[in-house]
């Protein structure tokens, strides 16, 4: 049981050996890219006043997600959270449909009854979060249990920030899966801040991967602006888990490189902290790793570029076609039908 | 039909749910070698195995957060609180997750938590309470209140085969001391659909639980008054059945709201609510409430007695509506 | 006095409670450097220190439990929610520790628990409840829902000065909308007296927190009709001015019981049922309840407008009864 | 922030040093008979029908409990649990009124509102706990909390089960106490079981006490059949509390040597395990110490032992004497009066 800071990912070969080609190395920097560029066009919307509510984005977080949702496999299931547009992308959802979300339209994954990021496909074999943090961390456990139950090769990753950590769900949900070796992953989004708390008041060990310890089993620190490490990190974590081998707590480093949310100027975050971290921004950093190992061509870029472009203004259009909800149906589906049921889950 | 207590009538239709159905298990503390603090899943570990009668640890949150997980798997979780009252330590998993999921995000969480509650037998603040008020304000939540046998094992079917989260109010005090015919076949037993428990002409007590009993005994009481006392047994309260309320309100125009439960904000007042926005013109006398005051439950026997309603205070009453 | 938002007012009020009374802290999430996401505390730190105004961890149960215990050491804490919503982290703690803890054990548990509730601005599922009524079922907790800027400073130094557990419920919606004049000088409100919030013949309407608006602009518009209403701001719920709607009632025997959250074992039902039992002689129309569905809050703005009770919705209910 | 395995106490010196002369090791051994003793009555009128409910004991615990109480100061506040009347009996409440409280009389310290242990005296600097295990640890935080803000030397002591560990309240008061560095003791009586439930089903690292770091503070393991070395071990801990230091973690090793209740008869346990601890029975142990290392003679002892079954005698006559509550008063009380603040804390 020891806790592991891992390395960086320094070259093509070792990423080759976590399972990835050159395909996949291009797909995850196209994904990176969309999920920024949801949460920028989200931004330039709410500003337009035409997301209600509030607005939140993971500017920082892209690789913390987009790294580990390339690591599941097609039947594992998550429960990201709201740093984690980045697990959505990667998992198939249509970026129209996010921004219909954004709007509060009906053809968001809630149909306007939530906003924001508290929406998931249960086809994509994601969990819709809720507010309350880090309330479903014991419902991926459970996801673990059935599978472990059913005796099926798959494996839950519960997603949860380092301010959640200081709460009664992370601990009872953590001793729970160590105690019975149930095949979770735990991702702990650390940007070192939650909304305007500081990590030292929010916990007082060194890492928070620390914790694995107590709850026997395996704790990893990883710098979460480098998505080849969070993806190895997250494979190893979720093969082993897999095999029998139990959870592994693994905490991804980042700072979070915007406010809380819209209304947050993160005045309290010290200049130099942002300025320190924007060095290490997670696209540019693969970028530049994508450009040094791995002879990504201009052309290359561009056409991702281009293409993510259009891909967004064609959702933004589609999103802003997609009707509001009816509010005669505001009352149905309070309780499920058995149709309902009619999902892969319930076969 | 074989004759069993209300105690073993959970425990068989239980283990007949676990029988047919592969998708249910059960999780709680020291349901397994133990058998669960009121025995109802003796020889459940050894005849379905440790991944299918699982001792969790002291986690109300775990467990009923991991049922929701693994409901939302594909499984039928049955969760056992070792008494009702500490579902408190759970309630957030409840009301923010499983009563919301299906509305907000079309993800069905069908489980179905058991709760041994109510008093009687001096269990003091903290192993007496009957929490289903608080449940039922909460959309999303199914509440269950069965108060005999044969509802205990059908509603218990129901409750495990709802897509929902359904909270099951098994009250202890029942356990051992009703017992009546069960029929040997599985059913199941309808949500929402009151039971008319003695049918009357002058008075209606709408009740459920324990206080089913109570009421029968009030109403035996009354035999001498010339007064017919209907007693309906709600079975459930979300959903609860208005137009059986309203029915019989209709016939008697003079109504009884009784529950174990406190006062104020107690779903006695939801009932007497609706009665009087819904059947205002039918009424002869005013809605009468008879619950417990609005304490916690006390330890002491003489306390807890006049603390619970009791026979008299309900025979009490009965007379005063009778004499409107 | 000076005009002063309620926002403002809970704010000043909160300050000068501070400073007259040393036992007063203040804790929750982002109250210290940050003035808490609403800025009611803004600036408190610099002025009192970290250890009165004490951010703490994501952590509502050990906020609300600290608090408790602080308190029976003698201080007098203040918690902030960040929203309303999220003391269903809490439940436990409150309902079993701190609401039982003076009827059990003789010891006053002097706490106040601050509430940013309530919906209008699209907060969604989690952003925007009002469980209120949820806490007026628990024997032992107080439950405060100021309407105007003067309550709101005056009720919470009643709360603080309580000895028992108060949850403050402030409207998130009258923050900033709402501003009015606000004595200078400190002092307190007191529990259970409701506030005649506009005087009336024909009609009362029963009513707390941000829906007394909606009650008082309902009204404007009933104006060409010649029915005068009442509207009775209850200001809190536990205790609750049984009396003064009782006479309200007496006056107009036509009442609306109005409220922003769901319907079904929301307290509109404890008034409505209490109405009906106690007032039933004096009733000329069925109590009627005006309150949110039985869904989550929904976060689409023309799905939250179907959801909270709008003007068009009261006017519509008080008409009804005018000509029942 | 090392976590130690607690030395036993050898020696008279080693225990002078640690603050107690011989007339202190005296009263400890008379609270621990009279802790048993109390218990062991108690089952008596149990089983005469003259206590309503269920009834629990402590049996295994008289140690830890009374060694933990000897060791807080007298302005030092704690939360003691259903195996700790060992604590009740340290502070000085009078046995009669722990009768009364059995017996649901109207001189117990709830006066016939609640049962068994749930009780306190807070005139002693007692709270009294609730059944909802282990919800009074954040309960003792926030006393902390309140000693560290009015900077007063005072400790605050929070006891919990090994079982209760599990719960989230353990995890928010543990993390809050870190981060604060707050002036608390927690107490975990791990006596192996939690109703039926072994430790290996409740929790997956070696020691509870290797917890602590996970908060950022010290834990130590200590055998908690040894009443000097629980004692050493707790004024250690309440004294760097006391001084600034911080919380610690103390696991307090023994065995439940009784059924969880009356009603249970532990057939779950290993006959074994009961034969092994019978072996360090608490206050075996310690008389034997007493004999071999503070002279204590025979006259002493049964002064002691004669003294104690006279106390019991006599607390016995007077419970039962206790009148019943008044049913009239049961809704006296639910909300505190001004009045009700004339307390030492309210002043
Ligand atoms: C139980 C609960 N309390 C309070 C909040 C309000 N809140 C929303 S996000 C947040 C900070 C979360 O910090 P962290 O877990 O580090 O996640 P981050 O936002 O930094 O990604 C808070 C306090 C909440 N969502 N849930
Ligand atoms: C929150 C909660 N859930 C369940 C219970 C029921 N219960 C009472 S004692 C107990 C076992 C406690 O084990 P442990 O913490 O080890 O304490 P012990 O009884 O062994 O001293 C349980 C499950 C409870 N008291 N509180
Ligand atoms: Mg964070
Ligand atoms: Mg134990």
């Amino acid at each position: 049981m020891a806790i592991r800071e891992a390395e960086p990912v320094g070259s093509l070969r070792e990423v080759k050996e976590a399972g990835l080609d050159r395909e996949d190395l291009l797909g995850i920097y196209r994904n990176m890219v969309i999920t920024r560029g949801i949460e920028e066009r989200g931004h330039i919307l709410y500003k337009q006043g035409k997301i209600p509510g509030s607005f939140y984005t993971g500017r920082g977080n892209e690789a913390s997600a987009v790294g580990v949702a390339t690591a599941m496999g097609a039947n594992d299931v998550g429960t990201p959270l709201h740093r984690d547009m980045g697990v959505h992308v990667t998992r198939g959802v249509e970026p129209w449909r996010i921004f219909a979300q954004y709007m509060g339209r009906s053809d968001g994954p809630t149909h306007g009854r939530d906003g924001n990021v508290h929406m998931a496909d249960s086809n994509l074999g994601l969990l819709a979060m809720v507010s309350h943090l880090p309330a479903m961390l014991p419902v991926a456990v459970g996801c673990a249990l059935a599978f472990r139950i059913r005796e099926e090769n798959r494996v839950a990753v519960g997603w949860y920030g380092e301010g959640a950590s200081a709460r009664g769900d992370a601990h009872e949900a953590m001793n729970f899966a160590g105690v019975r070796q149930l095949p979770v992953v735990f991702i702990c989004d650390n940007n070192q801040w939650a909304y305007s708390t500081p990590t030292h008041l929010e916990y007082a060990c060194e890492h928070l991967a620390d914790r694995a310890q107590a709850y026997g089993f395996d704790g990893v620190v990883v710098d979460g602006t480098d998505v080849l490490a969070v993806y190895r990190e997250a494979k190893r974590a979720i093969e082993k888990a897999r095999t029998g081998g139990g959870p592994t707590l693994i905490e991804s480093l980042t700072l979070r490189m915007e406010g809380h949310a819209v209304h947050d100027d993160a005045f309290y975050v010290p200049k130099e902290m942002f300025e320190e971290w924007a060095k290490s921004d997670p696209i540019e950093r693969y970028r530049s790793w994508l450009n040094a190992h791995a002879d990504m061509t201009q052309d290359e870029e561009d056409e991702i570029l281009g293409g993510v472009k259009r891909l967004l203004n064609e959702a933004l259009a589609r999103a802003e076609e997609s009707p509001l909800p009816d509010a005669g149906k505001l009352t149905d589906g309070v309780f499920a039908t058995p149709e309902d049921l009619d999902t892969p889950h319930h076969k | 039909m074989a004759e069993k207590t209300y105690l073993q009538a959970i425990s068989d239709g239980l283990r007949e749910e676990m029988r047919r159905d592969k998708r249910v298990f059960v999780i709680g503390e020291d349901v397994g070698v133990y058998g669960g603090a009121f025995k109802v899943t003796l020889g459940f570990q050894e005849e379905f195995g440790a991944w299918r009668v699982i001792d969790a640890p002291l986690s109300e949150t775990a467990i009923v957060g991991g049922c929701t997980g693994a409901a939302i798997m594909g499984m039928r979780p049955v969760a056992e609180m070792q008494f009702a009252d500490f579902i408190s330590c759970a309630w957030d998993q409840l009301v923010t997750v499983a009563a919301k999921q299906r509305w907000r995000a079309g993800t069905p969480v069908p489980i179905t938590v058991r709760l041994p509650s109510g008093g009687g037998f001096s269990g003091g603040p903290f192993h007496s309470q009957n929490p289903e008020s608080s449940f039922a304000h909460i959309p999303g939540l199914k509440v269950i209140c069965p108060a005999t046998p044969e509802d205990a094992k059908g509603l218990l079917a129901s409750a495990i085969q709802d897509p929902n989260p359904c909270l099951y109010f098994e009250h202890k005090h029942l356990y051992r001391r009703i017992k009546a015919e069960v029929p040997d076949e599985r059913y199941e037993t309808p949500f929402g659909k009151a039971r008319v428990h003695q049918e009357g002409d002058d008075l209606s007590v709408i009740t459920w639980g324990a206080m089913v009993y109570t009421a029968e005994e009030a109403a035996q009481q009354l035999d001498g008054d010339d007064v017919s006392v209907e007693i309906l047994d709600l079975r459930t309260l979300i959903p609860w059945d208005k137009q059986a309320v309203l029915e019989s309100v209709r016939k008697t125009s003079k109504v009884l709201v009784l529950h174990e439960d406190t006062h104020t904000g107690g779903f006695g007042g939801e009932i007497a609510a609706t009665i009087a926005e819904e059947a205002f013109e039918d009424l002869d006398a005013p809605v009468k409430r008879i619950t417990a005051p609005d304490t916690p439950v006390p330890f002491s026997p003489g306390l807890e007695k006049a603390f619970i309603p009791q026979v008299e205070d309900v025979v009490a009453g009965l007379r005063d509506l009778a004499a409107y």
